[in-house]
């Protein structure tokens, strides 16, 4: 634990434990982003200790995994980042390919590209409107972002049949085409994107408020982010160049020209900025996509889905989630249900570091550093 | 990225006494795995991360596995008197395979954008050898996973800096994840 | 014209004539407590439904529309409903202090209201020294928020009080010092006066209120800056964190003890508007002549609307502040400003000699200057964690 | 100077607050009892079984195969063989369910059974509004059974295709048993 200045005042002041006020936040809080508590040690407003406790949505994901086959595996890793469902059902499915070694076509790649982006898109868009919702802004920020995502869940309601649960990808593609209309519409969707971007950049990016509580505020260390495996926008906000996009070149994105945006600091406010540049970013790859995606069959008609049975081995798959790289390590011993379903939470090991965050810093900081930590209970305690 | 064989090689090299063998995958996602002995684990995971050929400084995912005790029927030449002559005669043999439990560990690069190199270690027996090193100290992101594996497949890490049940409550006696977990019946869960 | 305007004073005169003539102070007083009751609880429980659907409309959303026509009765509703809620009251809670709280936070925002000029003579009481009575009036609410936050044994709460504690105290001083150029220029501590003083038209057409002034306006944006903070409203509702100290000193309170404090907290909003009205904005004077045909408390209404309008624009958009900001703002910017805008109301009085031509002009330049440097110095100072513009490398 | 980033926040809500009244981008709530959104034709909540013609018993596709009831993640669908023998829509003598009954409190809507389902008889509904007094919501195979007009009804591309394909299948029976005949006529 960093002893920062104000913990060297609470010894030196001599300060017995009992005259420090421990207070746990959560798991009933308005801002914990789900059941998430926090055993807070106060010195007056400022933190001394921070205790996570995790379990309180706890339902054992991969023992249900192992009792299923790979196929209906697929609707529980909706569930697992409620929020983000494509991009979950996308890291599956990749590391089943890996493990039975399954090709898939063309059209199939351009659609899980788009679909993934366009859930990176609303995902950014609600973490930034969470955010400032800690921060006290009575929800205009949210309805924005949650006005667009309503946007983007309609075209996945038209797609998959449901708007967050959207059991849409399959082993080798997708599982059903595209409504005719659907490009033209996404399109629409996309177009109308950018200027919400720059409304929300009107609204909040010379805000001098949003710029004073998140300056310097929970400041993440380059060495520290790498050491404690923190992955996605809070990794980069420290500086460091790692994407699974650029470093995996998994799916098709070699094909499109996207920049990676690298903070300076890796406080709050580097956090935050850097989701709203990769949400620029992602338009730009969704652009190029629904313009090149091209006719053709969605999924082999001769790959397996009901009882894929892939040789006795191991796989390690893993994609960059809005959230940090989320992986799917799947062992096989050649029968029709995985013998071992683990999945790397990128929310649950980002908050490795959060006490370090937040040692020294009051309690209106401890709620925005972990609000821009961008956590989803359902990945966290699968 | 150096193959696994120069790895191992490299990592013998400077290493006196580490005892490592490299696990085969027969996936086609051929991504074999080190088992590396518990003693010089940590020595091994130092070295990793801080030699400038390797730098494996992210270590990504660490995942429990059980391996409970497996009747396996295995094809052996015994010599057999069939009728007053000696030969070769393959039979099924019941055999059991050793029972343990596993932590595996997929280290990256960030520095180098090196791919997964796994790294297994195995425990003695399933029981009261159930204890493993932890690499907690050498990587931070292993600190919640290690607890994890502590709390879903009861094993105990050395060296953890916080080594306390993460997702089921203090009270919880049994380890869900292993194979032959019974769930208790559903009033006596209730915290 | 002048019927109209004068028709709550002619009817309160009228029913106060029926009573016998013994009792007839007492009754006229009466009848005046019950008219400024009756209004401001109406306006309380119209500003609700307004916050709400003005909120909704910033949101792309509608506000309340359920109950009755456009959701009018939704106040109705509010009140049933906290009414009929279980007035829960913690165990260990310390029950005296638990229950004075909000009775302590509301019934001396009444009299705060019994100073404030409404209209052409409607003003239950002309105090000579209206305004000191005032601030002493709002004062008290610190207290009964402390009371709340202490006797609720909530450590959420206990935070929250320490907090309004540290706020309303340290925005005390700048709304007093913002408001020490009105009284001298009116050379009166009554309201009423300080209405007449801005009355009359400057230059044929430029009605003489005190915003029409570089100290004025200065004043006036101080004044409705640390209005918002006595008032805990928007950015500086730190007490009642929702996002972080669930509610902050609100936390143990429910049924009707919890639409007392709303109670209390919008008559306090509503006095401190009535008075930033007042000294600021001319009161109930009309801007022009040709406009006399509304009447004055029409034109009373107006204003306090806007302004009204203006916290509720201000809470749709802005973040909290923390709470070492809040009080580095009081201290370190609003104070100093406050400070020079006496400097600059000194400097405009005395400077109003100066015959040569275009001596306005160079006056309003003069005060605009005295004002704009040491507010663009002292803003740059504020932040003083590096605001450095921040820039973003791009990795391929 | 400071201030100027809450300016431009004000302007930008004063913005939506005026455009709420005029532009439709502004305000998009829908007001749900009195407005209804058209639920989108993908849209799937949860499962039925489609019955041809206007029999529910007699024309009900479903064979009583089990592949759904093995597939279902949440194992929320219990089927009972009938035992006797009923010919189906290509004359081959087919079992029916006796009992098929879907809790609807543990279904999740994920779409599956109607997926791997051979003889497209379970397909997925788009009705939401399910509540109700009862607490367990175990649909019997008489409140599941729906016609297939109704199915072409909510999801017209894929009632169009299914129709189709039946219809083509139908086709190649009739040509393969009047191939039979032929023959042993000529």
């Amino acid at each position: 634990m960093i002893a920062t200045p104000e913990i060297q005042t609470a010894r030196t002041r001599g300060i017995a434990n009992h005259e420090l006020l421990e207070v746990s936040m959560g798991p009933h809080h308005p801002s914990t982003h789900g059941v998430f508590r926090m055993n807070v040690l106060l010195d007056g407003e400022v933190i001394v200790k921070l205790t996570p406790v995790f379990g309180y949505l706890h339902r054992n994901h991969e023992k249900i995994a192992e009792k299923n086959s790979y196929l209906s595996a697929i609707p529980y890793t909706d569930r697992l980042d409620y929020i983000c469902s494509m991009t979950n059902n996308w890291a599956y499915v990749l590391s089943v390919e890996k493990l039975a070694g399954i090709a898939v076509p063309e059209r199939a790649e351009y659609i899980r590209v788009i679909t993934a982006e366009l859930t990176r898109l609303f995902n950014h868009a609600c973490l930034a409107g969470f955010l400032l919702q800690d921060m006290g802004a009575l929800g205009t920020p949210l309805m924005y972002a949650f006005r667009e995502r309503e946007k983007i869940l309609d075209l996945f309601e038209s797609l998959t049949g449901s708007r967050m649960m959207c059991n849409y990808l399959r082993f080798g593609g997708c599982r059903c085409d595209l409504p005719d209309g659907w490009l033209k519409q996404a399109a629409g969707v996309l177009a109308a994107f950018s200027p919400f971007l720059d409304q929300f950049e009107a609204l909040l990016d010379e805000n001098e408020i949003l710029h004073a509580r998140s300056e310097g505020v929970g400041v993440l260390p380059r060495e520290l982010a790498i050491n404690a495996g923190v992955t996605g926008p809070g990794l980069r906000a420290s500086g460091v160049n790692y994407d699974v996009r650029k470093v995996d070149h998994y799916g098709i994105y070699d094909r499109f020209p996207f920049r990676v945006p690298l903070g300076e600091h890796g406080d709050v406010l580097d956090r935050y900025m850097v989701r709203i540049l990769e949400m620029r970013e992602s338009i730009k790859i969704l652009d190029q996509a629904l313009r090149e995606i091209a006719p053709g069959p969605i999924i082999d008609p001769k790959a397996k889905l009901r009882n894929l049975r892939p040789k006795a081995g191991e796989a390690y798959g893993r994609i960059e989630g809005p959230k940090g790289e989320l992986g799917f390590y799947l062992i096989s011993d050649g029968g029709p249900t995985p013998y071992r379903f683990r999945v790397r939470p990128p929310s649950l090991i980002n908050l490795t570091v959060l006490e370090d965050m937040c040692i020294g810093h009051s309690i209106s900081d401890v709620v925005i550093i972990l609000g821009s930590v961008d956590i989803v209970l359902g990945e966290v305690d699968r | 990225m150096l193959s696994l064989e120069q790895i191992s090689t490299r990592i013998c090299a400077a290493i006196a006494g580490a005892r490592i063998e490299t696990v085969p995958n027969a996936s086609p996602s051929a991504q074999a795995s080190l088992l590396i002995d518990n003693e010089h684990a940590r020595e091994i995971a130092a070295f990793l991360r801080d030699d400038r050929e390797l730098q494996f400084d992210y270590a990504s995912n660490v995942t429990g596995v059980d391996w409970p005790e497996k009747t396996v029927k295995v094809k052996t030449k015994t010599k057999k008197v069939i009728d007053g002559v000696e030969k070769e005669v393959e039979e099924l043999v019941e055999q059991k395979t050793p029972a343990f439990l596993e932590a595996v560990y997929h280290l990256y690069s960030m520095v180098r954008g090196g791919g997964p190199l796994i790294l297994r270690l195995r425990t003695g027996n399933r029981t009261d050898h159930a204890v493993l090193p932890s690499l907690t100290p050498v990587w931070r992101s292993c600190e919640f996973q290690e607890r994890e594996i502590y709390d879903l497949f009861g094993v105990t890490f050395e060296g953890h800096p916080d080594l306390r049940r993460i997702l089921m409550w203090d009270g919880f006696e049994d380890h869900p994840m292993r194979k032959d977990y019974q769930p208790v019946a559903e009033e006596e869960t209730k915290p | 014209m002048n019927a109209l305007d004068q028709i709550f004073v002619t009817i309160q005169h009228w029913l106060a004539g029926l009573a016998p003539a013994a009792v007839q102070p007492l009754v006229s007083m009466l009848l005046i407590i019950g008219g400024l009751m009756g209004v401001f609880g109406g306006c309380f429980a119209l500003t609700t439904i307004i916050e709400r659907k003005t909120l909704g409309r910033m949101q792309n959303r509608f506000g309340p529309n359920r109950v009755g026509p456009f959701g009018l009765l939704q106040p109705m509703a509010d009140g049933l409903k906290m009414l009929t809620k279980e007035d829960i009251v913690p165990f260990s809670a310390d029950h005296i202090l638990h229950f004075l709280a909000p009775v302590a936070l509301t019934v001396p925002v009444w009299l705060a209201f019994s100073v404030l000029p409404f209209g052409r003579n409607m003003y239950a009481i002309d105090l000579d020294c209206g305004i000191l009575f005032f601030f002493a009036i709002g004062s008290t609410s610190e207290l009964a928020i402390f009371l709340a936050g202490w006797s609720s044994q909530n450590k959420y709460s206990l935070v929250g009080a320490m907090r309004a504690i540290a706020q309303m105290i340290s925005y005390e001083v700048p709304l007093v010092l913002a408001s020490v150029p009105v009284l001298i220029a009116a050379s009166s501590l009554s309201l009423p006066a300080i209405v007449h003083a801005q009355s009359g038209f400057a230059l044929g057409w430029v009605p003489r209120w005190n915003v029409f002034t570089p100290w004025g306006i200065a004043g006036f944006a101080l004044f409705m800056i640390a209005a918002s903070a006595e008032s805990n409203r928007c950015p500086f509702d730190l007490p009642e964190g929702e996002s972080e100290l669930i509610a902050g000193y609100l936390t143990e309170y429910s049924g009707f003890k919890y639409a007392l404090f709303f109670l209390g907290e919008y008559l306090g909003l509503f006095a401190v508007t009535g008075l930033g009205v007042t000294l600021f904005l001319g009161g109930w004077q009309a801007p022009a002549t040709w406009l006399e045909w509304i009447p004055s408390w029409g034109w009373f209404a107006l204003k306090f609307g806007a302004l009204i309008f203006l916290f509720i624009w201000v809470r749709a958009t802005l973040p909290r502040l923390r709470l070492n900001q809040l009080l580095n703002f009081a201290w370190k910017f609003l104070v100093p400003l406050a400070v020079v805008n006496l400097v600059v109301a000194v400097a405009w009085w005395q400077s109003s000699v100066w015959q040569f031509p275009g001596a306005l002009e160079v006056r309003w330049l003069l005060g605009t200057v005295l004002l704009a440097v040491p507010y663009v110095w002292l803003g740059r100072a504020w932040n003083d964690v590096e605001s450095a513009p921040r820039h973003y490398r791009y990795a391929e | 100077m400071l201030g100027r980033g809450i300016i431009r926040g004000l302007i930008e809500t004063g913005r939506n607050f005026c455009g709420s009244y005029h532009d439709k981008e502004r305000l998009t709530t829908v007001q749900y009892p009195e407005e209804k959104l058209a639920p989108q034709e993908n849209a799937r909540t949860i499962p039925f079984l489609v019955y041809d013609g206007n029999d529910p018993v007699a024309g009900l596709r479903c064979t009583a195969c089990t592949i759904c009831e093995q597939e279902c993640p949440p194992q929320c669908i219990s089927i009972v063989k009938d035992t006797v023998k009923k010919p189906d829509y290509l004359g081959k003598m087919q079992l029916h369910p006796k009992v098929f009954d879907i809790d609807i409190t543990v279904c999740m809507s994920c779409g599956i059974c109607a997926e791997v389902c051979p003889f497209d008889s379970i397909k997925m509904d788009q009705v939401f509004e399910l509540a109700q007094g009862k607490r367990s919501m175990i649909l019997h195979k008489n409140n599941l059974a729906k016609s297939n007009t109704y199915f072409g009804e909510i999801h017209p591309t894929e009632a169009a295709a299914v129709n189709e394909a039946r219809a083509e299948e139908v086709r190649k029976a009739e040509a393969k048993k009047a191939a039979q005949a032929a023959p042993v006529s000529a």
